[in-house]
């Protein structure tokens, strides 16, 4: 049961990534990421990380994405030109990207680490994985790098406006033109 | 289940307390206009702030809240060396066409979230802190990157330094949770005491991979080459008060955390990464030094530059010895002062000429404007190693570490690519001295003397011919040259310095 | 009390350049000249009385190490701001500062109208002091330190004409192949401290014996990287080819520098470390090989090329030559004592030099100068006793010191008699060289120049040119300025080459052999060390060698004045006289031809060759090829920034692979 | 199920990731892989979490989904300003800087 739940989500996961990487329209994209999500999920869920799913499907598949499809929208679905500057990259990349792949599994495969092999300890603390267990941790043991990383979430948000807010300033005060090339 | 909160040591916590709370104002302040203006006094007074805050905690050696961080000698005069440099990005930004177009206080404030995520980085010795700090070091200043909104090349290396930044991350990422799963700990010392007691872990494949992936991560940060290319780039099209700050303090904060995680957390298996390690400094040596060569602009060559001066410093955390990390802090010092003198001189030339930072806009700067030309000399002749400055010594530190620890090749390698060096450096100190003035009528008028780099603009509202007449940009100058040279001659209080940052790592290694 | 008034030796100098740096704008040209020449005068009272309080200790306690303050320490590694005071560095000491006070007098005058005056002195000043910086160093790594500023000193002078393409490419050159140099001192300095654990002299000197056998294979890599340096500083083959460049630069600056100075650091550095290199004869004799070739070579390229400087340069790297087989087979004073009448008469013969190229308005081929002995007769007499004191003549400085260094090879035997018959062949090369500058440039009818000077009392004005590409000069900053000078009416530029004049005559009589051995006796407590501290040619020995050097030098003489003076008319005569089947039989065919054909044209041609071939395709074909490396590696490295962001990645991605692929083997 | 499969997973979704980086032009795709090179991480940080039954990788994985939205904002952001300045999105014709 658990192997069929494993392969159905690796697949779908797996599946959505390829689909996010080989569709040429960026909206579609996004939606096979949005897939790929979901599956990964679930596939959360079969490690007993009840919490992160749900944060995953809720936070990513959710708000996340949905800047994607507002950006995506917004600059407009561009189709990547058939033309390629560089088509050897194309090829070597991949080949590559593979062999690192086959490199990073020896590495999993021919650890001497005998839990690898295991379906992880059966003891494991009741509450694994739920929101109050994780809450716990990430008050305890782990502040620091929760107050870091909601102070990361401000700056975003001040980067974004930074970055893609509309100007203030008075636009005659910039230069018409003033791009460099 | 009963909250059992961590225990916080206020005192050993104020620096990052000091510096969030600035943090918190700036991007308040940001919100009513009559106080925006004093962004940068703010800043700045944060800075002093914490810097106050660090050297209270000078002599510190605590594990603070729960282990996530912990203030000692290495924490302190790394976090010392980026908020200084911070403080002078603040000073050089002063007018900066980035800092107006994003809005002063948001561009501050972005300022001192990456400043913020290199103190809690040199600080970090769980792999947890280690992340979130790298990411809130990087995230910022992806943005501060693009933050020249109208110059196409800004916006690019923003681009540009995210994606490739990224796949760094997701990288370190990566190794980070292999050496989790290796070693069953997220603490640092948890780390090295999971290794030693697991299974034949020291040399188990899958440590030793996420080794590797830690170690690419933390070598794009520090730009070690081949994971280099975004730093020519970047360096160039950033804007450069940002580019000074990354070029110092991103480099002490990810040594700081580089040399923790190595030292300490991958301490037993040093002998596995060693080799590694000194490649990757003698690859970076030639690549920068060699790259640095032909280059026309002026923050290019300086990209390249650092990219050599990165492999030098990498050579310290080779040896895997105290002495090693003294020569390595006390060679990060020297570049602070060097690198602050070369990066305020551009930002002066580059006001002054419509952002041109080609090094034929030095020309005749030695008999024009000393007090501009003199600091960027001593500039090039500390990054290139000359006595007396602080670079000789720092290079000497450094080989002298090396060859105590019996890597006499890679000492070799440092006197060599220092030679190589000298060409790229020598040019530019040939070009502000030797060559003549610009004709004189071009001269009166600096802004004409070149053509606008940006087409189609008559004035740039952002051009300032009395640059050299800022106190906000010549003060850094001068200052880090004088620095340059004082050190250069007088080193043992830097050498001091130096000493107290490795000796916070004596109970680890030799 | 020695120590102190070395630190002062070091002080003034500086002070000097920073004076005169600092205060440019304010000070009035002649007295940043007067604070210059001063500076080095003080310097130079300062070196006599550190050279008495020397004397004035005991014999075996004459050397005094002094530190200013601990530079910097770390680990186990400290630097001391030390100086080491024994009677090499006083002697070297005295030769630089007694030296520089007459060529910074000279220049007083020399450069009198040249735009940038106070640059000029300040380099100067700079350079002396970072000469002596070397010369007193008390360990490597101040060693390095002046090593290194005085190359940058020489780079900035060589290249003190900053409008002259010609010169800022020479200075560059210069510089790079001073940059090698240094590379392998640097190494030497690091595998000394790895090996010895000290970079102090006193006691790597002290260590040495007890940490290496004779010639392991660690010592002898350290002497031969410290041989690096001292072959690129002292311009000695295959390091060669910046030196006859380095005459872009002012002639003071040949002078001083490039003459007298800094190219002899060389010698002294192999004499400083004697006790390694005779721990790795192997090294030494390099040394001394190396010396003999470069003094050959360069011999042969001073017949053949016409440029004035440049006779001159080739001839300073040709006695080097002589100084380093000296110091290689172990003859250390000696190699010191022609160090000091080499730094006197080529002194002399660069200030006479210059003195005639500012008549001829800059013009430097000597094909083109004739007839100054009327216009310019205290030049020309300085010009003769230099060319004297050069070839050796019997009597003068150079006879002395020259022969005594032959002679000790003769001394040594075995192999090293090749290298006394390979300096006797070099010494007669001198005195033909020598002499053919006296003889194309003095008698003969006055060229257009020496006429006019002779006719109106002062020196033409022709157009500024850069005499090696023909190009107008710009004589706002580039250029000696439309003025010349020449000792003749400049009281500075005369009184400095009359001291040298009278010093290169007879300078020598210090250390005649069995007279009086002043040098060799001063220099004993820094060499009584050394494995060849008591061997001597006896005193019959070494006059039978003066005696060979006298007729040697005489022999070169003459064929010289055979070559450049009788020859041109010697057919005409006999024309007159004779009948022409005779001139045609037997004169022309076995007198000139004769000489041509044996000597003078395989020689020229040699010269040609090595001037040609050699230095243009080998030497410098090896330096373009590392340049051309280096230059090929950047434009790879800048190829592969190519912009391209997915190239970036694809770059990342190749590195993550390899490193996770050697930790995998690694793991296995 | 045994762990070695979450993990081969992973390293195929880093991959996959990597790829897209690589083979794609547009800057909002490239954001859309670098997402699955750090899901990658997440994933292989919640399977030795679970191996090892230690709950900090699972703490850990929620700050990369912190970290992982930052860099989106951030992304999209410069995305959005190169788009109003008229820039062409298509990382291939950002060549200003090179050499």
């Amino acid at each position: 049961m658990e192997q069929i739940a494993f392969f159905c989500g690796a697949i779908g996961a797996l599946g959505g990534a390829i689909a996010v990487v080989a569709l040429k329209n960026p909206f579609y994209s996004v939606l096979a990421l949005v897939i790929h999500l979901v599956f990964l999920a679930g596939i959360f869920l079969l490690l007993m990380a009840q919490f992160l799913a749900a944060a995953l499907i809720v936070v990513y598949a959710g708000a996340v994405m949905v800047l994607y499809v507002f950006v995506a929208a917004y600059v407009g679905g561009i189709e990547e030109p058939r033309w390629d500057s560089s088509p050897e990259l194309k090829l070597i990349g991949p080949i590559a990207a593979i062999a690192l792949f086959v490199a990073i599994s020896i590495a999993i495969v021919g650890s001497g680490l005998s839990a690898l092999s295991t379906t992880g300890p059966d003891d494991i603390p009741a509450g694994f994985g739920t929101p109050e267990a994780v809450g716990h941790l990430m008050m305890e043991d782990f502040l620091i790098a929760f107050e870091a990383a909601s102070i990361l979430l401000l700056l975003a948000a001040v980067a974004a406006i930074v970055l893609a807010g509309r100007r203030r300033e008075d636009p005659n005060k910039l230069p018409k033109g003033g791009e460099s090339s | 289940m009963i909250f059992d909160a961590p225990t916080i040591d206020y005192a050993g916590l104020s620096p990052i307390i000091a510096l969030t709370a600035g943090l918190v104002a700036i991007v308040l302040a940001a919100v009513i206009d009559p106080i925006k203006r004093f962004g940068p006094v703010l800043a700045l007074l944060a800075y002093a702030v914490t810097a106050g805050c660090l050297i209270w905690q000078w002599n510190a050696d605590v594990d603070l809240v729960a282990g996530a961080l912990r203030l000692d000698g290495l924490a302190v005069t790394l976090s010392l060396l980026a908020v200084v440099s911070a403080a002078v990005a603040v000073l050089l930004a002063i007018g900066d066409p980035s800092e107006t177009q994003a809005g002063r206080s948001d561009w501050l404030a972005l300022l001192t979230g990456s400043l913020l995520g290199m103190v809690i980085l040199a600080q970090a010795t769980s792999m947890l802190t280690f992340f979130v700090g790298l990411e809130l070091l990087s995230i910022p200043l992806y943005a501060l990157c693009g933050t020249n909104l109208r110059r196409r090349e800004s916006l690019e290396s923003g681009l540009k330094y995210l994606i490739v930044g990224s796949v760094g991350s997701a990288t370190l990422l990566y190794g980070l949770a292999m050496i989790y799963g290796a070693s069953g700990a997220t603490g640092f010392q948890a780390i090295a005491d999971g290794l030693q007691a697991g299974d034949g872990m020291l040399s188990d494949s899958l440590t030793l991979v996420g080794v590797g992936l830690v170690a690419v991560g933390l070598a794009f940060k520090v730009s070690i080459a081949p994971f280099h290319q975004w730093t020519p780039d970047v360096y160039q099209g950033a804007p450069t008060p940002v580019t000074a700050f990354m070029a110092v303090a991103t480099k002490a904060a990810a040594f700081a955390v580089f040399i923790r995680f190595f030292e300490v957390a991958l301490g037993p298996i040093a002998d596995q990464w060693d080799v590694l390690l000194a490649a990757l400094a003698a690859l970076s040596i030639v690549v920068g030094n060699v790259g640095a060569l032909a280059q026309s602009s002026l923050k290019r060559m300086l990209g390249y530059s650092g990219i050599a001066q990165a492999g030098y410093m990498l050579a310290g955390i080779v040896t895997a010895t105290q002495a090693g990390v003294d020569a390595l802090v006390f060679y990060l010092a020297g570049y602070v002062a060097m690198n602050v003198a070369a990066f305020a001189v551009v930002v002066i030339r580059e006001r002054q000429t419509g952002f041109s930072d080609d090094i034929s806009s030095l020309r005749g700067l030695g008999r024009s404007k000393p007090l501009v030309a003199w600091p960027l000399t001593i500039a090039m002749l500390a990054l290139a190693g000359l006595p007396p400055t602080v670079g000789f010594i720092g290079k000497l530190y450094l080989i002298e570490a090396l060859v105590d620890d019996d890597w006499t090749w890679l000492a070799v390698m440092i006197a060599i690519g220092t030679m190589i060096s000298l060409a790229y450096y020598l040019r530019v100190a040939a070009t502000v001295w030797m060559s003549p003035a610009d004709e004189p009528e071009a001269a009166a008028i600096d802004t004409a003397a070149l053509p606008p780099q940006i087409a189609g603009a008559q004035v740039d509202p952002f051009d300032d011919p009395h640059a050299d007449r800022r106190w906000y940009l010549l003060a850094p100058a001068i200052i880090a040259a004088a620095a340059a040279v004082f050190f250069g001659v007088i080193p043992q209080p830097l050498v001091e310095f130096a000493n107290h940052a490795g000796n916070a790592l004596s109970i680890w290694i030799s | 009390m020695t120590a102190t008034w070395a630190w002062l030796v070091l002080l003034f100098p500086l002070l000097g350049s920073m004076t005169i740096g600092l205060t440019f704008r304010v000070l009035p040209e002649r007295t940043a000249g007067l604070v210059g020449i001063a500076a080095i005068v003080a310097a130079f009272v300062c070196g006599i009385l550190a050279l008495i309080g020397l004397q004035g200790e005991p014999h075996e306690s004459r050397h005094v190490a002094s530190s200013l303050w601990e530079y910097a320490s770390v680990g186990g590694f400290t630097i001391d701001l030390g100086i080491y005071v024994d009677p090499l560095s006083i002697f070297m000491v005295l030769v630089v500062t007694g030296v520089s006070s007459l060529i910074h007098i000279y220049s007083y005058s020399y450069m009198k109208s040249d735009q940038g005056y106070h640059r000029f002195f300040s380099y100067l000043n700079f350079f002396v002091f970072s000469m002596l910086v070397l010369v007193l160093a008390g360990n490597f790594i101040m060693l390095i330190v002046g090593w290194a500023l005085v190359g940058f000193a020489s780079y900035a002078l060589i290249s003190y004409w900053y409008r002259r393409n010609t010169a800022t490419k020479a200075g560059m050159k210069a510089f790079v192949i001073n940059v090698v140099g240094d590379i392998g001192l640097y190494i030497a300095a690091i595998l000394i401290f790895k090996n010895l654990g000290s970079v102090d002299y006193t006691a790597v000197f002290e260590k040495a014996p007890e940490v290496f056998s004779v010639n392991e294979w660690e010592i002898v890599a350290i002497c031969l990287c410290l041989l690096v340096g001292a072959f690129a500083k002292s311009a000695q083959m295959p390091f060669h080819t910046w030196l006859a460049d380095a005459m872009e630069g002012p002639t003071p600056v040949s002078s001083l520098i490039h003459a007298a100075t800094m190219v002899t650091a060389g010698v002294y550095l192999i004499a400083r470390c004697f006790p390694l290199f005779e721990l790795a004869p192997t090294a030494a004799d390099i040394a001394a090989w190396v010396g003999l070739a470069t003094l050959l070579i360069a011999g042969t390229i001073a017949i053949a090329v016409t440029d004035l400087k440049r006779i001159i340069a080739y001839s300073t790297m040709s006695q080097i030559g002589y100084m380093f087989v000296a110091v290689g087979i172990g003859g250390y004073s000696a190699g010191m004592f022609h160090l000091m009448t080499h730094a006197f008469f080529k002194a002399l013969l660069f200030m006479a030099a210059g003195s005639i190229i500012s008549a001829m308005a800059n013009m430097q081929d000597i094909d083109k100068m004739k007839g100054f002995r009327k216009a310019m007769p205290f030049t020309a007499a300085m010009l003769i006793i230099g060319a004297l004191a050069l070839s050796g003549f019997p009597g003068t400085s150079g006879w002395f010191s020259k022969d005594e260094i032959i002679d000790f090879a003769h001394f040594r035997g075995g192999m090293y008699d090749w290298m006394w018959i390979g300096m006797l062949i070099g010494a007669f090369m001198t005195a033909i060289y020598s002499f053919r500058i006296i003889f194309r440039i003095l008698p003969g009818p006055a060229c257009k120049e020496a006429e006019y000077l002779e006719q109106h009392g002062h020196v033409i004005h022709g157009e500024p040119k850069n005499p090696a590409t023909g190009q107008l000069e710009d004589t706002e900053v580039g250029y000696p300025g439309e003025e010349h000078h020449i000792a003749e009416q400049a009281g500075g530029m005369k009184f400095a080459m009359g001291v040298l004049g009278v010093l290169a005559l007879i300078g020598g009589l210090v250390q005649i052999p069995g007279v009086s051995e002043v040098i060799t006796h001063f220099l004993e407590p820094t060499f009584e060390d050394s494995i060849y501290a008591g061997m001597h040619p006896s005193v019959s020995q070494a006059w039978t060698g003066l005696a060979e050097g006298a007729l040697i030098s005489i022999a070169g003489i003459a064929t010289a004045w055979l070559l450049y003076i009788k020859r041109p008319d010697l057919p005409a005569r006999f024309r007159s006289r004779f009948s022409a089947v005779y001139t045609l039989c037997v004169n022309k065919w076995y007198g000139d031809q004769v000489i041509d054909f044996l000597i003078v044209n395989p020689v020229k041609a040699f010269g040609r060759f090595c001037n040609g071939v050699f230095e243009r395709g080998v030497i410098n074909g090896a330096t373009a090829g590392v340049a051309g490396i280096t230059r090929s590696a950047g434009a790879a490295v800048r190829d592969m920034q190519s912009g391209l962001l997915r190239g970036y990645a694809v770059l990342m991605l190749f590195g993550i692979l390899a490193i996770v692929v050697y930790f995998l083997i690694r793991s296995i | 199920m045994n762990i070695e499969w979450f993990l081969v997973l992973s390293a195929l979704l880093f991959t996959v990731g990597l790829i897209g980086v690589i083979v794609r032009r547009n800057p909002v795709v490239i954001l859309l892989c670098l997402e699955l090179m750090l899901s990658a991480g997440a994933l292989a940080l919640l399977a030795f979490s679970r191996m090892l039954g230690n709950q900090d990788g699972q703490v850990f994985v929620l700050i990369v989904l912190v970290v992982a939205a930052c860099e989106v904002v951030v992304g999209l952001g410069l995305v959005v300003a190169m788009y109003r300045r008229r820039l062409p999105l298509d990382v291939d014709e950002m060549k200003e800087l090179k050499g």
